[in-house]
């Protein structure tokens, strides 16, 4: 940090971030649930980041539980499994738990109600191991990141060994109000959980593990600081209750007190950031050769009659999950994941996927929807904004059309944390500007790539054009020469015979 | 009177050596951004923009005598990358995009007689004689040409439907705020 | 399959957060007239009844020029009017007119402020100047008369006060209302200081006379309706300091270019400088610090364009104020830096997460 | 030293080309749309009126006046500031192509920029030095620099308001422009004696 560097800081002290309400009990002292089997899961062919995985089972065909329904496709990816066993009913679209409200493809399962598990051959010591065979069997076992995110985690766990990680990041920050999945687990499987990170370690070759938890759940901290006795290598870190804390570059900050440089990621400096949830999964896979089939899920919000946190198979509906914990009211909106960042669901038929951490059913109180009114510049996004944006000029010019303005004042390093809107006196939709503008700015890109695509197409053609043009002509030219010396060839010949005939 | 005459010619005479001498060193080749701007555009000489093929309409748009926007295939990224590349500001919003079109088959229709096939220039369309004839998606830049081409109206231009992975965020509507003493 | 309903929230989907700290535009200019009540109370005390038909009219004035843009516009003009920023800036212009100006004064500068500085630049947040500094400007460029005839103190109640309907007179110019205003006509401390000085006396001689105006933190002196309470005004400001509505920045720098510059030319030449306390007691630099200049929608964004900003105002005030034809020159100073805010925001903008300053990724550390 | 000085503010703040002489309107308002072109045109024109005024102050006393062509003085003016102003577009054409096209037509137009001639001939009329002439212009061409730079600036901010629609353009360029002329009558008296 130069000497200027310093006097701005001593001028403008970054205080990054919002302390909104975190509205996470009772929901998160609530006892852990499981929700009963529902008769139909709509289980999603992508969960994850990437290519969506592509089914290996026929309709009709009875499957066990944890059984492999899909295949991870290409190189990012991640392997779907049945949530439960009965017989596959359908394959094709599901309305996806997205804003859109478009359909995704999915495999429709009927449970046959026997919950039955499919023989995942037996456990070993994963320690024995060598990392990448981890690394595989955590493929194998389609675990993503549970953050929210969805990141196939083989690939970062590969990506650790390649990039010579020596610090783990464990995400417990959940700085997201209302949500205490992340708490829940931590409270009720910290032994589980730390030794999916001592899994961890062990597969990414780091030398430590630092678990960032926000100091707001003391009983999570106690939990895995128990939990964590005795292994060295695993620190249990508080950090102050701030969104976005959960962030991954700024928890990376918090921890280690560096920026992760823009355009970088964490692995430039040798961290590796994965969620705790992550780390139990990885449990599951390792030790109990289970694939990721269930998640915990926080069912909260003001319409909830009894909010909490459920285990919940991947594929049920929101439908099940609501009906199981009771309305108390029509909710206003229907939300998964966080309030802050959750996306607004189209209806309740949408299937639980892997990185649903949160159902929320908002009162219209909570949801606080008011028409937006004009900008006064009063700069409450700016010192909100974590990542030390404009958001009030991005929004005007976005507003204006001017995405490039936009990108120019910095809207490619948003992160959609949802600060801004959530300050905004005058209730302008900050982030649903970002999101239009990144939309269109990729929708551009695509066209761009599609552009150079076409023009190689073009060219390629004119070649093959020119090709057939020149190989034409030479076939006719060799024909013609070949007709040629085949007339003179024959008239030498009959001039011959003839002479022949002469003599 | 010939001390103004003659005072003016020599003024004349220096500004103009001096100017000359200037207008050597300062030279400037000719314009080398029709040949930048040709490089952005698609190149696949659709003719939808009434130019003769990609490169008039580069020249015409860089001598200002037709708009950034003229290419419909390009749409909205061409007319921002031109219109950056010019250093003119545009606006994008107003620009016509009704959503990237492509080509499609019917194939109770087709009699495979190759006509489109020759005619698509970016060798988009499969097919061989008296077989059904097939529209590749990721290759088909939805200029139309083929359209005309077909004897039985069996070409059509489709919108490309929208999926998750290509959904965009919609503009914000921004209803007039009625502010209240709430 | 259940993508039956790709229902109503597809056609207008709604993106997060869905929640909200819970701040209002409307509360917002709320706390700041509370805060601003206490000064205006005292001056309507000190002034009388003329202060007060002044300050009904000069409002009444601005939200009839916001009203009347709207209902030009075509637009619904009682749900904007309520959110309550026409009456903010008819308040602070007419805290900073002189307290027994006639109507029309008021009325010209509401209807100015309003219309043409702020609804035809678009409305709240568009404006580019202070509506009421922009206001303030052109009063006092086309009526400086007018504009400059101050009035000694003249508690409510007290001896020789004029009652409701006296007041209501001299506001509209009335009978008797030039003789009346005449008695008691006074002078500011910063306007005696130049006239006398331009008039060759220096300032020893100039503030030892019998009439000279004196210092009154407390406000007991002539001057503008609601400048003349430094302490009352200090208080509001540090309230909004306190409910978070305003950041120091702006306030302290301003005060604090105000009175270095001032401090150190006293006592080079302290004929020809007033000294610190007068030019920050006097005059409108404490309304003009804590609740002109902090203005949001013409201040800069960061902390430090504040800091910059502000430094500017009360700089360029001591500059007017020392070597400038005007004896105040608040107005002009906020309205200079209100057109160099663009380019404040511009060169100062916070750093990105990962970069630096200038943008560019930082390099990772070693 | 500190007269110079002196003069260098008060040309630039006091007595501005652009907001109190009302010279050089046509740049002003045809040129301050962005921040970026208003700086290069004002580095242009200050390059302009600089040379301009210096070669004008050598003409005048050189040529016009020994040889008492009074009478040609507007004449040769424009000359030899049309003959700066080709100078300064192969420049600018060679250095920034960019920037060339911005200005478009705005930059040939320095040549009737009145601001130009205007200054000449106020040199020619104050009967300045060589120096002063050149300070003079030097100044007063900062003091166009900075007012386009900050109307660029406003204007820019302007862009995203949602201005009336009979107001929007050039309309709200004017009433902006007058309000800004309103903000530099603060400067109106300033003597520092």
């Amino acid at each position: 940090m130069g000497l200027i560097e310093k006097f701005f800081a001593l001028l403008e002290p970054q205080h990054w971030g919002v302390h909104p309400d975190d509205h996470k009990r009772p929901a998160a002292d609530a006892p852990l649930r499981s929700l009963p089997l529902p008769e139909r899961l709509y289980i999603p062919l992508q969960q994850h980041i990437g290519a969506a995985a592509r089914p290996i089972v026929l309709v009709g065909q009875s499957v066990l539980k944890g059984q492999l329904l899909a295949e991870a496709q290409g190189a990012t990816s991640a392997a779907i499994h049945a949530s439960t066993s009965g017989t596959v009913a359908a394959i094709g679209d599901v309305t996806a738990p997205h804003p859109s409200g478009l359909p995704f493809a999915a495999i429709t399962l009927a449970a046959d109600g026997d919950d039955r598990w499919a023989d995942t051959g037996t456990a070993v010591d994963p320690f024995a191991l060598p990392p990448p065979e981890v690394a595989r069997r955590v493929a194998a076992a389609g675990v993503v990141g549970l953050g929210g995110a969805t990141f196939p985690s083989a690939l970062k766990l590969g990506l650790g060994l390649k990039a010579e990680i020596h610090t783990l990041i464990i995400n417990g920050g959940e700085c997201e109000p209302y949500l205490s999945c992340d708490d829940r687990l931590m409270r009720d499987f910290a032994t589980e959980t730390v030794d999916g990170i001592r899994i961890m370690l062990h597969a990414t070759g780091a030398k430590q593990a630092l678990v960032g938890i926000e100091d707001n759940k003391p009983e999570a901290i106690a939990a895995m600081t128990a939990a964590a006795q005795g292994y060295s290598e695993i620190a249990i870190r508080p950090v102050p209750a701030r969104y976005p804390m959960g962030s991954e570059k700024h928890l990376f900050s918090e921890l280690t007190g560096t920026e992760v440089p823009a355009d970088g990621r964490t692995t430039d400096l040798g961290a590796l950031v994965h969620n705790v949830g992550t780390a139990w999964a990885v449990h599951e896979a390792l030790r109990n050769n289970r694939p990721l089939v269930e998640r915990i899920v926080t069912v909260n919000g003001g319409a909830v009659a009894r909010p909490g946190n459920i285990r919940v198979p991947v594929g049920a509906l929101v439908e099940d999950v609501l009906a199981f914990v009771g309305l108390r009211e029509e909710p206003a909106r229907l939300v998964m994941g966080g309030p802050m960042m959750g996306s607004l669901l189209p209806h309740r038929r949408v299937p639980v996927v892997k990185g649903s951490s949160g159902i929320l059913a908002l009162t219209a109180v909570e949801a606080a929807g008011f028409d937006p009114g004009p900008c006064i510049r009063c700069s409450s996004c700016v010192r909100a904004c974590p990542v030390g944006l404009l958001p009030l000029e991005m929004s005007a010019r976005i507003a204006n059309g001017d995405l490039d303005g936009a990108v120019a004042f910095g809207l490619k390093d948003c992160i959609a944390c949802g600060c801004c809107s959530f300050v905004c006196p005058s209730r302008i939709p900050l982030v649903h500007y970002f999101n239009h503008a990144k939309g269109e700015l990729a929708a551009q890109g695509r066209a761009q790539l599609r552009n150079e695509a076409a023009k190689r197409l073009v060219a390629a053609r004119a070649e093959r054009l020119e090709r057939d043009a020149r190989e034409k002509a030479e076939v006719a030219a060799r024909r013609k020469a070949e007709r040629a010396a085949a007339k003179a060839a024959e008239a030498a010949r009959s001039a011959a015979a003839s002479s022949e005939a002469t003599t | 009177m010939i001390a103004a005459i003659l005072s003016l010619t020599l003024l004349g005479a220096v500004l103009g050596f001096g100017l000359g001498i200037a207008a050597k060193k300062f030279a400037v080749e000719t314009d080398a951004r029709v040949a930048e701007i040709a490089a952005l555009m698609p190149g696949s000489n659709c003719g939808q923009c009434g130019f003769p093929g990609c490169a008039g309409a580069a020249a015409a748009i860089a001598e200002g005598s037709a708009t950034v926007t003229v290419c419909p295939p390009g749409g909205k990224a061409l007319a921002g990358a031109l219109a950056a590349k010019l250093g003119i500001s545009i606006d994008l919003s107003g620009v016509a995009d009704a959503g990237p079109k492509i080509a499609a088959i019917a194939e109770e229709i087709c009699i495979g007689c190759c006509r489109c096939v020759k005619e698509c220039p970016t060798d988009a369309i499969v097919g061989a004689a008296k077989q059904i004839h097939a529209v590749m998606r990721e290759a088909c830049t939805g200029c139309g040409n083929c359209i005309d081409r077909c004897p039985t109206e069996a070409m059509k231009m489709e919108p490309v439907p929208v999926t998750l992975q290509h959904w965009v965020w919609p503009k914000p509507v921004v209803t007039e705020a009625e502010p209240s003493w709430a | 399959m259940i993508s039956e309903s790709a229902s109503l929230a597809a056609a207008a989907p709604i993106a997060s957060p869905h929640a909200h700290a819970g701040g209002r535009v409307s509360l917002v200019m709320l706390k700041v007239m509370a805060a601003l009540a206490p000064a205006t109370l005292f001056g309507f005390w000190l002034y009388g009844w003329p202060a007060i038909h002044l300050w009904l009219i000069t409002v009444l004035f601005a939200l009839l020029g916001e009203a009347f843009s709207l209902r030009v516009m075509g637009r619904r003009a009682l749900p904007v009017l309520m959110d309550g920023s026409a009456l903010l800036t008819g308040w602070l212009l007419a805290l900073s007119l002189p307290p027994w100006a006639p109507w029309w004064i008021g009325a010209t500068g509401g209807l100015f402020a309003t219309i043409v500085a702020k609804q035809l630049f678009g409305g709240l947040g568009q404006n580019l100047f202070n509506p009421a500094m922009v206001a303030r400007v052109a009063l006092l460029i086309s009526f400086p008369v007018a504009m400059t005839q101050w009035t000694a103190p003249l508690p409510l109640g007290s001896a020789g006060a004029p009652d409701f309907i006296h007041g209501l007179q001299i506001t509209l110019g009335g009978l008797g209302a030039k003789s009346q205003l005449d008695a008691v006509s006074s002078a500011t401390l910063l306007g005696h200081a130049k006239t006398e000085l331009s008039r060759g006396l220096d300032l020893f001689h100039s503030l030892a006379g019998e009439h000279a105006p004196t210092l009154s933190p407390v406000g007991a002196r002539a001057g503008s309706l609601g400048e003349t309470s430094a302490l009352l005004i200090a208080a509001g400001g540090i309230a909004m300091i306190f409910m978070g509505l305003i950041s120091w920045h702006i306030p302290l720098a301003m005060l604090a270019a105000i009175a270095v510059p001032a401090a150190i030319g006293h006592a080079v030449d302290p004929a020809r400088h007033l000294d610190a306390a007068s030019h920050v007691l006097s005059g409108a630099a404490m309304l003009g610090a804590f609740f002109i200049a902090t203005d949001y929608v013409t201040s800069p964004n960061t902390r430090t364009g504040q800091l910059v900003f502000g430094a500017g105002c009360g700089f360029l005030t001591w500059v007017i104020r020392t070597w400038g034809g005007y004896p105040e020159g608040v107005a002009f100073a906020v309205l200079l830096m209100n057109a160099l805010t663009p380019a404040i925001d511009r060169l100062l903008k916070p750093r990105i997460y990962g970069r630096d300053r200038k943008g560019r990724p930082r390099e990772p550390a070693p | 030293m500190s007269e110079y000085l002196i003069l260098l503010v008060t040309t630039a703040l006091v007595n501005n080309v652009v907001l109190v002489k009302f010279l050089g309107l046509c740049p002003f308002m045809g040129v301050s749309k962005s921040v970026d072109s208003a700086l290069g045109m004002g580095m242009a024109t200050t390059f302009v009126i600089t040379l301009a005024c210096g070669a004008t102050w050598m003409l005048e006393n050189w040529l016009l006046v020994p040889l008492g062509l009074g009478y040609l003085r507007i004449l040769t003016f424009i000359l030899v500031i049309a003959a700066v102003v080709q100078f300064v577009e192969m420049v600018v054409k060679k250095a920034s192509p960019e920037l060339y096209q911005a200005l478009g037509i705005y930059l040939p137009l320095i040549t009737t920029n009145c601001a130009v001639l205007g200054l000449a001939l106020i040199n020619v009329q104050e009967k300045s030095g060589f120096v002063k002439s050149l300070l003079y212009g030097f100044g007063s061409a900062v003091g166009f620099t900075l007012v386009l730079l900050i109307f660029a600036g406003l204007r820019e901010r302007l862009a995203l308001a949602r201005v009336p629609a009979s107001f929007a353009g050039a309309p709200i360029s004017f009433v902006l422009a007058g309000l800004l002329s309103l903000a530099f009558m603060g400067f109106a008296g300033l003597n520092f004696k």
